[in-house]
């Protein structure tokens, strides 16, 4: 490894910018999350800054289920990003759509749409868990430039099944 | 002014910022946390998962002898709750019948990962 | 703190719509009249004018099994809440809109229009709104006997063209 | 230049939390507008159906994360309503100061909100700061900053031990002091009159007419508060009055939740310290009678209704919910219009909208208002046209 | 000047390398101290250099449609605009590169960065670039006036001896006092006219987060963005650098130093404390003010700001008549 892309891993660990995608929580997670930016929390000190345009992140926090309506523009955020790009899946309906889990409206966790790289638990999860989970992506970030790439962790695993054109829905008494 | 003087006060005094990894935030008694099981105390009732908004609790084929009011029956299933998708509502803990709790709420954090599939047993 | 007092009573409520539907108390602030449908917009038009009933708090849809129900739940100053019900047959969902006597109707409209089916005659915009735009036509998940049908595609993402 | 349409959401940083408002703008001001706000539906009342009066009310706690207690209560009411159960009063008091404290959490958040969309972070960040002392009473109280977990049919889970007394009350007189700063700051803040003052005008008229709710129709003029009209809990047994203000714009809706702001403090400290002995629950019968309930309560943002349908099951038969923002719609999308562009973020923002909470629809019609020709058809269709281009890049 | 010092003066001190530092270093106090007034800790030291260096290494997408060239080139010209203009600007004394008239190339160059935002908007072909853009240039159009007024009123005052050239209004100041006496409307002025060419809170319009994502920068990635940022912190530096010559008195003092290296170091130290000085001032603005709608910024800037220039301008021409001319 040359000295310049040291110094690019360097910076992308120092550096890391989030924008924020609502797609359809309870508006618990994202409050946390913007409360992480405020002084008791204050994320600033570790270089992450809160951005508007998906285009200049570098990790795209999303909360929430995934409503049916907002999978699309999910994958379109997501689309926009400039690699290389990390997706941390916020709280219990981020992981695994939580108390919605089921519902007709949604499609049960972030990772039926786009790949998550990390999951933070909790409903919501407290902005210190938040932290914890940005730290931990971080980690991921720094392993994957060690492996030159995301492609180590996904061979592991077989591709993730394609989410079903229709899902099992509650069944109601 | 009392915008611009309270800027001022605030450049000469320590931030209201808590260095998160390095001090730690108070975490309240009362805080409800990552789910943990006593297994030696659960008698394999299931009303955990039946009471779960989530269903994130499900009833694992594990037989033991347990003592329930002097007696003793053999249990026949534990829980095991998908981490993930708790919500740590607490009506779990809440349902259970056995002193002290079966399953209960930690005081500690749920934890971030990049495996969604952690299991709590 | 005490609560505004109450001066709309029953008997003014049965005076102004009595011959609209039948007129009961339900609770001590709640008066409630069954109507019917073609009746519906005199109704609410009278509450208005009569009742001093200037503020929509919540057009309710329900599903009964046999028929589907909405409940127009209108205040004033007075804060009685008066209640207009009809009953719409399942085989002809249809009523007038109260979109342009009540404003905030216009919205309230739609959503029961997406979720149970119910057609607004004379509603301005009467378009898909709550929904994903991929949900299939005709579908309606609030009534009691929707289940989704499993070759159809109710939203989130399309797999890549097979 | 040429009108535009700027789609706005739904994702947008002005709003963190979807809608999609696509607005028509000719140069910098407003010419019309549709709103889509139904990105978060997930099909709640649908799920409440089919979960039992223990099960649903974690769920109706994550409707909106920033009124968890408001939709829980006023389920929980309903249902003890058609119950026909006494509440025991020290749950009546414990649920008074949860809500109130959460009306102060969601008010300061606002605050923090409205002056971020005027571009004034410093405001954002004191307050979210100050509202942290909010947070950590609520967590205290009930473990969880945001989904408090505290009611249940028949009363509150968890009972308020001396100790967590004496610690929220000790935490009051800073939060008081802080809010006379704000009170003083909001009036004496150049650049935030500027921007808030007569912006998003409504009269009173426009504001019953519109079926404002909350603080928005207080601003105006409407005297109408559910806690007073319709009292619920304990509001009934605590000193307090109804905050309203003239201005009718998003100053005056500042106005209206600062001293909304200074009340709840009031209250909360009332019910502290007198906070009644006695049990916190009562048992509840498994099933509700059959009866039909519509059960209102004064959320932060306004009147929230559920209509409540039971059966003589342990579930309810219908429930529908009309959140406040819901209401607050049509309002604001009359207020936009003939506004600078500029103003959307903070004219929305002055009905503090709870887009999960709405999670349905809202589209304002075009027509019948003075809002434009354009129908929805076309607008949608422009929007469509819109995305694909964004989507194939 | 010896040509090898003069490449080192232009490429490495007080040129480009240093202006480069200088800027990260600039960016970081800016948000330092925007943080601590905000009651939190904010950045540290090499965040501003890091997110630089992070930026080039991302992946530069093109948004469909758009002339490829013109994205890659437009932000290198604002940069190097705003860089050349520096080179004016004197940092330890009067600059060497210096000519009769140089000030108004200075003001000029720093303008591309806007015209480049305008166009850079204008390209993108996204509705928030292109209202930023349409933004940046009505906004450009307001504050330019009052702004370039106040600027030249030091000149006027200078007259023949300061030659319309930035040293030589520091070397003017050096024997009479700051024109921030002289002119202290000016100096108001100056000041809110930098704070709304350099696009800072109350005057941030062309780029309101909530209103329009992030204006005309939107659609940029990569080193377009890292550049566009760069542009940013440099035109800061470059325009607390001039606000601090024309009206603060540059790097001199009222007296000389006898060997040259003293009086350079000096010089640089009091470039450093004026500079920071003006940093200081404009961080505090940026963080006690909300943003202002564009149709206020047309009535402060048309209706107080100019009049204040212009008010300044006859002032300035009545006591060179008056207190200068008399002793010149």
């Amino acid at each position: 490894m040359n000295l310049s892309q040291r110094l690019v891993n360097w910076a992308r660990v120092k550096s890391p910018w989030i924008t924020l995608f609502n797609s359809g929580a309870c508006n618990g997670c994202d409050i946390e999350v913007i409360d992480a930016l405020t002084p008791r929390f204050d994320i600033e000190r570790f270089g992450i800054l809160a951005q508007g345009s998906p285009r200049h992140a570098d990790i795209l926090i999303v909360t929430g289920p995934v409503t049916a309506k907002q999978a699309s523009r999910l994958k379109r955020i997501y689309e926009q990003m400039p690699e290389p790009k990390y997706v941390i899946a916020m709280g219990a309906c981020g992981a695994t759509g939580g108390v919605f889990r089921g519902l007709y409206h949604v499609v049960d966790g972030v990772e039926n749409v786009i790949p998550v790289d990390a999951f933070v638990a909790g409903c919501p999860p407290r902005p210190d868990e938040i932290i914890n989970g940005v730290v931990a992506c971080l980690g991921l970030l720094k392993e994957d430039l060690a492996h030159g790439g995301k492609e180590w962790r996904r061979k592991k695993e077989p591709a993730p099944p394609p989410a079903p054109a229709a899902k099992p829905v509650e069944v109601h008494a | 002014m009392s915008v611009l003087k309270e800027m001022f006060e605030n450049l000469t005094h320590k931030p209201a910022t808590i260095l998160y990894p390095k001090e730690k935030v108070p975490i309240p008694p009362a805080f409800r946390g990552r789910i943990a099981i006593r297994d030696e105390k659960c008698i394999g009732c299931s009303k955990c998962a039946v009471v779960c908004p989530t269903q994130c609790i499900t009833m694992v084929a594990n037989e033991r002898p347990v003592e329930v009011k002097g007696k003793t029956i053999t249990r026949k299933k534990k829980p095991e709750v998908e981490l993930f998708a708790c919500i740590r509502c607490g009506l779990c803990e809440e349902y259970c019948p056995t002193d002290p709790k079966a399953i209960y709420l930690t005081n500690e954090f749920s934890g971030a990962g990049t495996d969604k599939g952690v299991v709590v047993k | 703190m005490s609560a505004a007092p109450v001066t709309l009573t029953l008997d003014q409520v049965k005076a102004a719509l009595g011959d609209l539907g039948t007129v009961e108390q339900v609770r001590s602030n709640r008066i409630k009249v069954h109507s019917t449908i073609p009746k519906v917009r005199e109704a609410i038009l009278r509450a208005q004018s009569l009742l001093a009933c200037d503020h929509v708090v919540q057009i309710a849809a329900a599903d009964n099994g046999k028929t589907l129900e909405l409940l127009y739940h209108l205040t004033g100053a007075h804060r009685m809440v008066v209640v207009l019900a009809i009953e719409i047959p399942r085989d002809k969902p249809e009523v007038p809109t109260a979109s342009d006597l009540l404003p905030p109707a216009g919205i309230y409209e739609r959503q029961i229009h997406d979720l149970l089916g119910i057609t607004f005659r004379g509603h301005p915009a009467l378009k898909r709104i709550i929904l994903n735009e991929d949900w299939p036509e005709g579908e309606y998940p609030l009534r009691k006997d929707w289940k989704p049908d499993p070759t159809h595609f109710y939203g989130g993402v399309r797999e890549e063209a097979k | 230049m040429a009108e535009v349409i700027v789609p706005v959401g739904p994702q947008h940083p002005a709003l963190k939390e979807p809608v999609n408002f696509k607005v028509v703008a000719d140069g910098e001001t407003i010419v019309r507008l549709e709103l889509d706000v139904s990105y978060n539906h997930r099909g709640i009342e649908k799920a409440a159906e089919s979960r039992d009066f223990v099960r649903v009310v974690p769920l109706l706690e994550r409707v909106c994360g920033i009124c968890s207690h408001s939709h829980t209560t006023v389920f929980t009411k309903g249902i003890e309503e058609a119950m026909k159960l006494t509440i025991p009063p020290r749950a009546q008091y414990i649920r008074t100061i949860v809500a109130e404290l959460e009306r102060m959490h969601s008010h300061l958040l606002w605050l923090g909100v409205a002056a971020h969309e005027v571009g004034f972070n410093t405001l954002f960040m004191w307050t979210w700061r100050d509202r942290e002392a909010v947070q950590d009473m609520l967590e205290e109280m009930t473990g969880n900053r945001v989904n408090y977990g505290t009611n249940e049919v028949g009363g509150v889970r968890r009972d308020l031990t001396p100790e967590q007394i004496q610690a929220a009350l000790k935490r009051l007189p800073k939060l008081e002091e802080r809010l006379a700063k704000y009170a003083e700051m909001v009036n004496a803040e150049e650049t935030m009159l500027l921007r808030f003052k007569g912006v998003g005008h409504l009269t009173k008229e426009q504001a019953l007419q519109l079926g404002a709710v909350g603080p928005t129709a207080r601003a105006s003029g409407v005297d109408y508060d559910i806690r007073r009209d319709d009292p619920y809990i304990a509001y009934a047994d605590i000193p307090w009055k109804v905050i309203t203000d003239t201005h009718g714009d998003v100053y005056g809706r500042t106005l209206v939740r600062v001293g909304e702001l200074q009340q709840s403090l009031e209250m909360i400290r009332y019910c502290l310290q007198n906070l009644p002995a006695g049990p916190i629950r009562t048992a509840p019968p498994r099933a509700a009678p059959r009866a039909e309930i519509l059960t209102r309560y004064e959320a932060p943002r306004g009147e929230l209704v559920h209509f409540i349908r039971t059966n003589n099951t342990d579930k309810v038969e219908r429930l529908d919910i009309r959140t406040p923002t819901l209401a607050n719609w049509t309002s604001v999308a009359v207020s936009l219009v003939n506004q600078n562009l500029a103003d959307i973020p903070v004219i929305v923002a002055a009905i503090d909208p709870c887009l999960s909470c709405t999670s349905r629809i809202t589209v304002v019609n075009p027509k019948g208002r003075h809002v434009g020709e354009m129908t929805w058809d076309e607008l949608s269709e422009h929007g469509r046209e819109f995305y694909r281009r964004r989507g194939r890049r | 000047m010896d040509p090898i010092l003069l490449a080192v003066y232009i490429l490495v001190f007080p040129g480009f390398v240093f202006l480069l530092g200088y800027a990260f270093l600039f960016e970081f106090l800016d948000r330092k101290i925007y943080a601590r007034m905000q009651n939190r800790v904010g950045p540290p030291l090499v965040q501003p250099f890091a997110d630089f260096v992070k930026m080039l290494g991302k992946e530069v997408i093109d948004p469909k449609g758009v002339d490829r060239r013109a994205f890659d080139v437009a932000p290198i010209l604002a940069l190097a605009a705003v860089m050349t203009a520096f080179l004016y600007v004197p940092v330890v004394a009067s600059s060497p590169l210096a000519f009769q008239g140089d000030l108004v190339v200075v003001l000029y160059l720093m303008t591309i960065p806007t015209i480049v935002l305008f166009l850079l908007g204008w390209l993108s072909r996204n509705v928030y670039a292109t209202i930023g853009g349409v933004r940046a240039v009505t906004q450009m159009f307001i504050y330019e006036v009052p702004f370039y007024l106040a600027m030249l009123a030091p000149a006027l005052m200078a007259g023949a001896a300061g030659g319309w050239s930035v040293s030589g209004i520091v070397a003017w100041q050096q024997h009479n006092l700051w024109f921030a006496v002289y002119q202290p409307i000016g100096l108001v002025v100056a000041i809110i006219g930098l704070q709304a060419k350099l696009e800072r809170t109350p005057f941030d319009i062309p780029e309101a987060e909530t209103e329009i994502v992030a204006g005309p920068t939107t659609e940029l990635t990569g080193r377009r963005l890292a550049l566009m940022k760069l542009t940013t912190d440099v035109s800061l530096v470059v325009g607390s650098a001039l606000v601090a010559a024309l009206f603060l008195g540059g790097p001199l003092l009222p007296w000389t130093f006898s060997p040259n290296w003293l009086g350079w170091t000096v010089g640089f130290v009091v470039f450093l404390a004026k500079t920071l000085a003006v940093l200081l001032v404009l961080s505090s603005i940026k963080a006690a003010t909300g943003r202002i709608r564009i149709d206020q910024l047309n009535d402060i800037g048309w209706k107080y700001l100019a009049s204040a220039a212009v008010l300044q301008v006859f002032l300035a021409l009545l006591m060179n008549y008056y207190l200068v001319g008399a002793n010149a």
